[in-house]
């Protein structure tokens, strides 16, 4: 077969370089997004849980009441922050926000939408412990995330705890 | 063929919601329509407890309004005779639902507590659970609609909004049935009858309606739905409506409407 | 295709896929974001709601609340269930309290008036600004010598705001606190005053009477205390205490109520009172009577045998008869005179003939009948201010009396006939400040408009009216902070003191908040019934917070009995049938105005939901109608839907037409609350205004606007877009309502 | 009864294909010009409209609460209908060896797969969340979740994709002869397109032999479907309990009706495309006007009794529900006027098929058929959103009107089929080269009948 002419090998090129871009960033979107935001502030879990153990739920106070977790208050870090390595550069940023009296602008790592009903609360009295969803976050230094927190992550775990009614709508949509 | 094993045995575990051979509890409401003045205090506490939007002027005119619940008003007689009456009409959570085998995706299907569920996220909008609804109580998102700022702050976060192209309905203000059932779990104890009201029966003035579980002998709602004055509303189609109204009382057998 | 071809293509799809996939990466929407607490509040719990006790303060019932907050927004208002007055339940409008809250036409902050009066055109100023304007301005009419020229317009205060309001006008010099309220029920407590010396609104006690008999009261919808009413009704209804009540309304056009009851007698307007008096009659002729002089009523009543009346109200001899019988036969009865025969020139002939009928069948003071209130426990310097009405309100505008005139929580521009001239009163007041939260028809007219707090931002209180028969006292307390920079009408008074200082130094509180604890305090000490229910008066105070107020928890109080003398009504039954502007020959209709029963006065119509709440009756949405009898309209040659021209003597309204079965054919009837020029996107240019056709006539004894008291012709003014809910109101034997005989017997 | 032959005169191998190259490659620049325009509206018409409903939700539709289906259902099942006769005309009229099928199959079977193009269309037009659609198949996925198996839209999966299947399946193997034929003669992009398509087809034998097998196995598999499709269709309403659809009549009404509007569509198809091409004159001649005229007449009787079976049943229930429904459809303007002339229309109308000469004729072939497809469209409407309009309970009777938009998406779809059409006679025969060959008979006889 004889070689393209170069208008039609130019447009081919355009169209298949074009598909591949878009497929390019939908794959990016669909199965690499960002797992590992930037924080604000440059926090450490593994100082924090891994090697000061520090239990969770000293500072996400909510966890066992509340569908939510809840971040830490800026009072609660300043409470130890006000003694403790106050000479660190991340910690005088931890200091500015408490002296404006801003909140820090964390950003999510575990996010569900709307449509999803989740409660922290129930899971942690059914005795889970937080690693099972959040992964060993003692030795994260920069929080992120290890489950998919898909429909299908859920209703594995579900299936195999033999949850009652854990297979049913209803438990988390709506 | 391994492969294949094992997508057969995925397979097995699939749901076909519905289907449950016993049920936890059957929530059902009655409806006093001696005591209903068709006040529709109970339509708006719908519009503030499920985040039910206003379509205004323009799509009213063409019967969008969003009201899950409705106060269905009907007269009889000329002036000077004139009798009224009003039904408020939700949707009936019908054991033998017709909506549920419209669906072809399972967004509305019968849970274990009883209740005609519809899981808004899984709708796809193919309107045929609205076509076969005998009691017209399913709402479509038209449109998407979003209050205009800052009303939005008053949307009860237990409750999704939900998206354009999603039928929704009434489920007994299921948000609350669930906060009812996961207070109880917390204190080891089962539903307690009276503990869990949705927003229309809590605001009722006059105390119309009565919600509970009709499984439960011992309930409010059982005791009432034995009264002599009960009816179901189409009852002749079998559908087993969850909701049982109690008969207006006419004062000589003859004023009232209907028959 | 030659292999290098094949190449270029390959390494052109994986460039353009890795750009694709970097671009993916690089250009991602920012995250959800996790904001915490700075300070953590003990009692919020993220996720999980808190409830406030409070009260509501969308209408004059006084209902109890629970506001559901979560993380700082209010999400849903609820029935307090503990609260006496509406047992945890709610109306629409309660319901809308959140859309008033997050109203996004609320006005941000404190304005000054930069163009002409009417206008709209103000900028933005600071509260200190805002209070030293007011303090400049009070302070100069003060030195000028007319301190009686300050003039302040406000619902009816029944709180310690009131209390406030009182000591701000008293230590300032002024003595012209105006207190209106369209539906204000000026009538009935003029009428209840001299019948039976009652100084508050007594209770009806609906939910333990078997034979209700309502002159035009429309109780489960916005009579009063509706709520509190429709939980009464709903009791009534119910077969166990000695069989199921019954219920008769008398009113030309089918309200709510009407709708409900077990019979209507759609009498002739105007001629309700004779009606009452007739049926009275009949008592006393029949020897049904209870309690001496006969003769004193004989006297009193000659004049309405029920054969006379039977022509002037168009219900028939026997019908007066058979109602007279059953009111006094069946045990306990109670009449009830509503809106329908107080809204006549002459409202209060209407209420008094009312009384009679109570008296002669032994009603008041009985259960199940008219039950005296207790004092309120909040001390209030007046009661119902009779001589402080709208005319002589414009009467001292026109003497050029009025200095300065703060508007605080009310919009009589909106809810007064035209013909009154309230509008020009406020446009050429020198100094007008409007206390309010929306830009309404009012507030367009002022200097100054300082944007109040919210019933959900504020501190308060209120001793409901009509209260249940025991004392009650409802604390308001905020749910939230305040969404704008807005602020307490007390805090606002006490601000302009402080900075006035001089005369005004009396009032030393720091906030209103202090004040009213202050108040409470006050009155815990000096009230037995109060301290008895607690310690110390810091626990009385937490658990009145905690609970939503006070009220004693028995609530058996000793009943006073009241007596109707022949000689006192006599009195104050003229004008028999009423008066009506216009000649039937050239209005051959009789025009009634109603309250909207969501939109009430009009206050409800700039909240979303309430305007898409179909009226009960007509299911009509966004917008006005006229319910005009479907003969009539055939009569006429309109349709439904049709735009008609209603055209009294003083003004002339466009509705579309609503065919009503349940209207007399000589009358139409139109609802108020929609017709805003002002109020924000919601209300504004939707619907009309009934108000306005109206000639500005007052009941000479009380200053009560008739509503009723005027008629009007009717013509087809070409197509409208009236939008209502209803396909069809036949039910054309489905059995969707079914009906069972008294007896509780299922029927076939 | 001695069976009239079509009239092959004169007809050879060479002719035939001369003549069918010919439709395919010889048009005016006017042909191309009508296709465009065609396209176009199609893209104004159906895509843009389209893509402002996806934008803006359903909200652009009339559809409201008690009427959920409007013209997008009736457009969906009408095309169900006309997507009839092509199997019909194809597989049962294969199975009985009737010969004067040979000539229309191909274009009847075309019309059947653009037309499925369109219900495919109109299903996902008429869903609000169209970008789920494939939610409505049973695949494995990590929701662990089947679809419902009970729902009449999943039983409408299946048939609707069965029958498409089939019917492309069915068409591509009648064409593979076709094509092997035409690429000897075609240059360019169409030799390497007839090349690739016709998957090395020589003509041995047993490839015949296999071909046709094939395409009698097909035969036999589709002609139940024609049957069940437009039952399950049917079923969509019939198995709800709203008064006017809830009819045991719906499954033999649908299909009768279909069957009418197919073969009113086939005989349309026809009369145009012999307008255009005089050639195919030779191969579509007033016989073939004859037999279709018979069916369109039988059709046309059955579906006049079964209507009067639907509107007879629900006077003889007598019930408010059905007499409420019948007196909103016979008695209120302006669906009494559309009732009456959607009798006249498929009632009145192909009555004049009873006179022989009427078949063949101008009148018979453009006037009735487009009648009878009006009528057809106004009996899904009648049956459709009519019945939703009066449900159960009477507060909540409505009353429905298309806007632009569904008034559009109609117009713009039937564009984009005519278009679809006129673009695939262009590449594929239009008329079955082989079959056509097999009337004219082997070459040795000289066209000569026997």
């Amino acid at each position: 077969m004889n070689s393209l002419s170069l208008i039609k090998q130019l447009i081919a090129l355009v169209i298949v370089g074009g598909a591949a871009f878009l497929i390019g960033y939908g794959v990016n979107i669909t199965y690499f997004y960002d797992r590992t935001p930037e924080q604000p502030i440059e926090f450490s879990h593994k100082i924090h849980a891994g090697d000061n153990k520090i239990p969770c739920k000293y500072c996400h106070l909510y966890v066992e009441r509340s569908r939510v977790a809840g971040v830490p208050n800026v009072q609660r870090c300043m409470g130890c922050h006000k003694i403790i390595k106050t000479d660190s550069p991340l910690i005088q940023k931890l200091t500015s926000y408490w002296d404006k009296k801003e909140p820090i602008p964390w950003v999510k790592v575990h996010n569900l939408p709307d449509y999803v009903h989740f409660t922290h609360k129930r899971h942690i009295k059914a005795g889970l412990d937080c690693s099972l969803c959040h992964g060993d976050v003692a030795s994260m230094s920069r929080i992120t995330r290890v489950a998919s927190l898909k429909m299908g992550w859920c209703l594995s775990c579900h299936e195999k705890r033999e949850v009652k009614n854990g297979k049913d709508c209803w438990t988390c949509h709506k | 063929m391994s492969v294949l094993n094992s997508i057969g045995e995925k397979l097995k575990s699939y749901r076909v919601p519905g289907y449950y051979t016993k049920f936890d509890h059957r929530w059902g409401m009655v409806i006093d329509l001696d005591r209903c003045n068709g006040c529709e205090a109970c339509v708006t506490a719908c519009y503030a407890e499920n985040n039910l939007p206003v379509v205004g002027e323009k799509d009213c005119a063409n019967s969008r309004a969003f009201s899950w619940l409705r106060v269905e008003r009907y007269v009889e007689g000329e002036y000077p005779d004139v009798k009224v009456g009003f039904i408020p009409i939700m949707c009936h959570n019908c054991a033998k639902a017709p909506c549920e085998t419209g669906c072809p995706v399972y967004a509305t299907y019968h849970n274990q507590d009883g209740l005609n569920v519809q899981v808004y996220n899984r709708c796809v909008g193919t309107f045929t659970c609205a076509t076969y609804c005998p009691y017209d109580v399913r709402r479509f998102n038209w449109r998407t609609y979003r209050p205009d700022k800052p009303l939005d702050e008053q949307l009860n976060p237990d409750v999704t909004v939900r998206e354009m192209g999603v039928m929704e309905k009434c489920t007994f203000c299921i948000q609350r049935i669930r906060a009812g059932k996961d207070n109880a779990k917390d204190e080891r104890r089962g539903v307690k009858d009276g503990e869990i009201t949705p927003a229309c029966a809590q605001s009722c003035p006059t105390g119309a309606i009565t919600f509970g579980d009709l499984n439960d002998p011992q309930s409010m709602v059982s005791k009432l739905a034995l009264s002599p004055r009960r009816y179901r509303l189409l009852e002749e189609l079998n559908t087993d409506p969850s909701v049982i109204y109690l008969k207006r009382v006419a004062k000589d057998g003859s004023t009232g409407t209907g028959e | 295709m030659k292999r290098r071809d094949f190449l270029k293509f390959i390494g052109v799809g994986a460039a353009g896929g890795a750009a694709g996939f970097i671009i993916g990466k690089v250009s991602k929407p920012p995250g959800a974001k996790l904001i915490p607490y700075v300070v953590p509040d003990e009692n919020i719990i993220p996720g999980v709601a808190n409830y406030y006790s409070s009260l509501c303060t969308l209408c004059s019932a006084g209902c109890g609340i629970h506001a559901r907050v979560m993380e700082g927004r209010v999400k849903k208002i609820e029935g307090n269930p503990l609260h006496p007055v509406n047992k945890g339940r709610l109306c629409a409008l309660g319901q809308a309290m959140p859309q008033v809250t997050y109203n996004p036409d609320r006005i941000k902050g404190p304005l000054k008036r930069r163009g002409a009066k009417g206008t709209g055109d103000y900028v933005d100023i600071t509260w200190e600004e805002a209070i030293t304007i007011i303090s400049k301005n009070l302070s100069d009419i003060a030195k000028s010598g007319s301190a009686d020229g300050l003039y302040l317009l406000t619902p009816p205060q029944r709180g310690n705001l009131g209390a406030l309001i009182d000591s701000f006008l008293t230590a300032y010099g002024s003595s012209n606190h105006y207190q209106y309220e369209l539906f204000g029920q000026r009538n009935l407590y003029f009428a209840n005053h001299a019948a039976m010396g009652l100084a508050n609104a007594p209770h009806y006690d609906i939910e333990n009477a078997k034979y209700v008999l309502s002159f035009g009261a429309d109780f489960t919808s916005t009579w009063m205390s509706p709520v509190h009413y429709s939980a009464a009704y709903g009791e009534m209804r119910q077969a166990g205490k000695g069989g199921r009540g019954a219920l008769v309304q008398v009113e030309p056009r089918l309200s709510l109520t009407g709708a409900n009851a077990d019979e209507w007698v759609p009498a002739k307007p105007g001629t309700e009172a004779i009606l009452a008096l007739a049926i009275a009659h009949a008592v006393v002729e029949k020897g049904w009577a209870k309690g001496g002089d006969l003769d004193g009523w004989r006297h009193v009543l000659a004049g309405y045998k029920p054969s006379v009346a039977a022509d002037l109200t168009d219900v028939s001899e026997e019908r007066i008869y058979a109602i007279a019988r059953a009111f006094t036969h069946t045990r306990p009865s109670l009449a009830i005179g509503g809106d329908g025969v107080s809204s006549y020139q002459d409202g209060v002939s209407g209420l008094m003939a009312v009384n009679i009928l109570n008296h002669l069948a032994g009603n008041n003071g009985a259960t199940g009948g008219v039950i005296p209130n207790p004092e309120p426990a909040i001390k209030r310097d007046s009661a119902v201010d009779f001589k402080r009405r709208i005319s002589t309100l414009a009467a001292d505008a026109a003497k050029g009396k009025v200095k300065a005139l703060i508007i605080y929580n009310s919009n009589p521009v909106f809810t007064t006939p035209v013909a009154a001239k309230l509008a020009s009163v406020i446009r050429d007041a020198p100094f007008v400040v409007s206390m309010s939260s929306f830009l309404d028809e009012t507030a367009v007219y002022a200097d100054l408009i300082l944007p109040m707090h919210t019933g959900l931002e504020d501190w308060g209180d209120d001793a409901p009216e009509p209260g249940v028969g025991t004392r009650v006292m409802t604390i308001m307390q905020p749910a939230i902070t305040p969404y704008y920079n807005s602020k307490g009408a007390g805090d606002v008074f006490l601000g302009v003191a402080k900075q006035m200082g001089g005369r005004l130094s009396g009032l030393k509180a720091n906030s209103f908040a202090e004040y009213l604890k202050d108040a409470w305090r006050t009155a815990y000490s000096k009230d037995r019934q109060m301290s008895a229910s607690a310690l110390t008066f810091d626990e009385f105070w937490e658990g009145a917070l905690k609970r939503g107020g006070w009220w004693p928890k028995a609530t058996v109080e000793a009943r006073r009995q009241v007596t109707v003398s022949a000689r006192s009504v006599s009195a104050h039954l003229a004008q028999m049938p009423a008066r009506f502007e216009g000649k039937d020959t050239d209005y051959p209709f009789y025009l009634m105005l109603y309250p909207h029963s969501a939109h009430r006065d009009g206050r409800g119509a700039n909240l979303p939901w309430l305007q898409e709440l179909p009226d009960p009756m007509t299911s009509v949405v966004w917008g006005t109608w006229v319910e005009v009898n479907p003969k009539t309209a055939a009569r006429l040659g309109l349709k439904e839907g049709d735009m008609a021209a209603i055209e009294s003597p003083s003004g002339k309204i466009t509705a579309p037409v609503y065919l009503y079965p349940g209207i007399r054919p000589d009358t139409v009837a139109v609802p108020i609350g929609q017709g805003h020029t002002q109020y924000g996107r919601y209300a504004a240019r939707r619907g009309a205004n009934p108000i306005e056709m109206l000639p500005h006539s007052e009941d000479a004894r009380t200053g009560a606007i008739a509503l009723n008291s005027t008629r009007v012709k009717l013509s087809g003014a070409g197509p409208s877009n009236m939008v209502k809910m209803e396909g069809s109101t036949k039910e054309l034997g489905r059995e969707i309502i079914q009906t069972a005989p008294p007896d509780g017997r299922s029927e076939s | 009864m001695a069976q009239q032959e079509p009239e092959s005169n004169n007809l050879t191998y060479k002719g035939v294909n001369e003549d069918v190259m010919g439709i395919i490659t010889r048009s005016g620049l006017g042909y191309y010009l009508l296709t465009g325009a065609f396209a176009l509206a199609a893209i104004g018409l159906f895509i843009m409209p389209w893509a402002y409903q996806i934008y803006l939700g359903q909200g652009v539709t009339g559809l409201n609460a008690p009427v959920f289906w409007g013209i997008y259902l009736v457009n969906f099942v009408f095309w169900v209908g006309i997507a009839h006769a092509g199997t019909l005309i194809s597989a049962m009229l294969f199975i009985t060896q009737t010969p004067w099928r040979r000539a229309i199959a191909r274009g009847a079977e075309t019309m059947t797969l653009f037309a499925l193009v369109l219900v495919t269309l109109f299903i996902f037009i008429h869903m609000g969340r169209p970008w789920n659609f494939y939610w409505t198949f049973p695949y494995p996925n990590q929701r662990q979740l089947w679809t419902s198996f009970v729902s009449p839209i999943t039983f409408d999966v299946f048939a609707i994709g069965t029958y498409t299947t089939s019917s492309i399946v069915f068409l591509y193997f009648g064409l593979i002869p076709d094509i092997a034929a035409l690429s000897h003669t075609a240059t360019g992009w169409r030799k390497a397109l007839y090349e690739t398509l016709s998957w090395g087809w020589r003509g041995t034998d047993a490839q015949w032999s296999v071909q046709a097998k094939a395409c009698m196995f097909f035969s036999a598999f589709i002609m139940p479907l024609v049957v069940s499709v437009h039952s399950v269709v049917s079923w969509d309403f019939a198995l709800s309990v709203v008064p006017g659809f809830s009819k045991t009549v719906f499954a033999p009404y649908f299909v009768t009706g279909a069957l009418l509007s197919g073969f009113a569509g086939v005989l349309l198809m026809l009369s145009i495309m012999r307008e255009v091409y005089p050639v195919m004159k030779k191969y579509v001649t007033n016989y073939h006007y004859d037999r279709i005229g018979v069916f369109v007449l039988v059709l046309s009787l059955t579906w006049s009794y079964l209507t009067l079976m639907e509107v007879a049943t629900g006077l003889y229930a007598n019930t408010s529900l059905e007499m409420e429904h019948l007196k909103f459809k016979l008695a209120t303007p302006p669906y009494l006027q559309l009732f009456a002339l959607m009798i006249f229309c498929n009632t009145v109308m192909p009555l004049v098929f009873i006179v022989r000469k009427v078949r063949p004729s101008r009148f018979g072939r453009f006037v009735v058929p487009v009648f009878v497809l009006t009528g057809m469209w106004l009996e899904r409407y009648l049956i459709i959103p009519n019945s939703l309009s009066r449900k159960f309970l009477p507060w909540m009777w409505h009353d429905y009107a298309p806007t632009w938009v569904e008034a559009s998406i109609a117009v713009g779809t039937l564009c984009g089929f005519i278009a679809m059409f006129m673009m695939f006679i262009k590449v594929f025969p239009i008329i079955s080269l082989f079959e056509v060959k097999e009337d004219v008979g082997i070459p040795m006889r000289n066209g000569k009948r026997h």
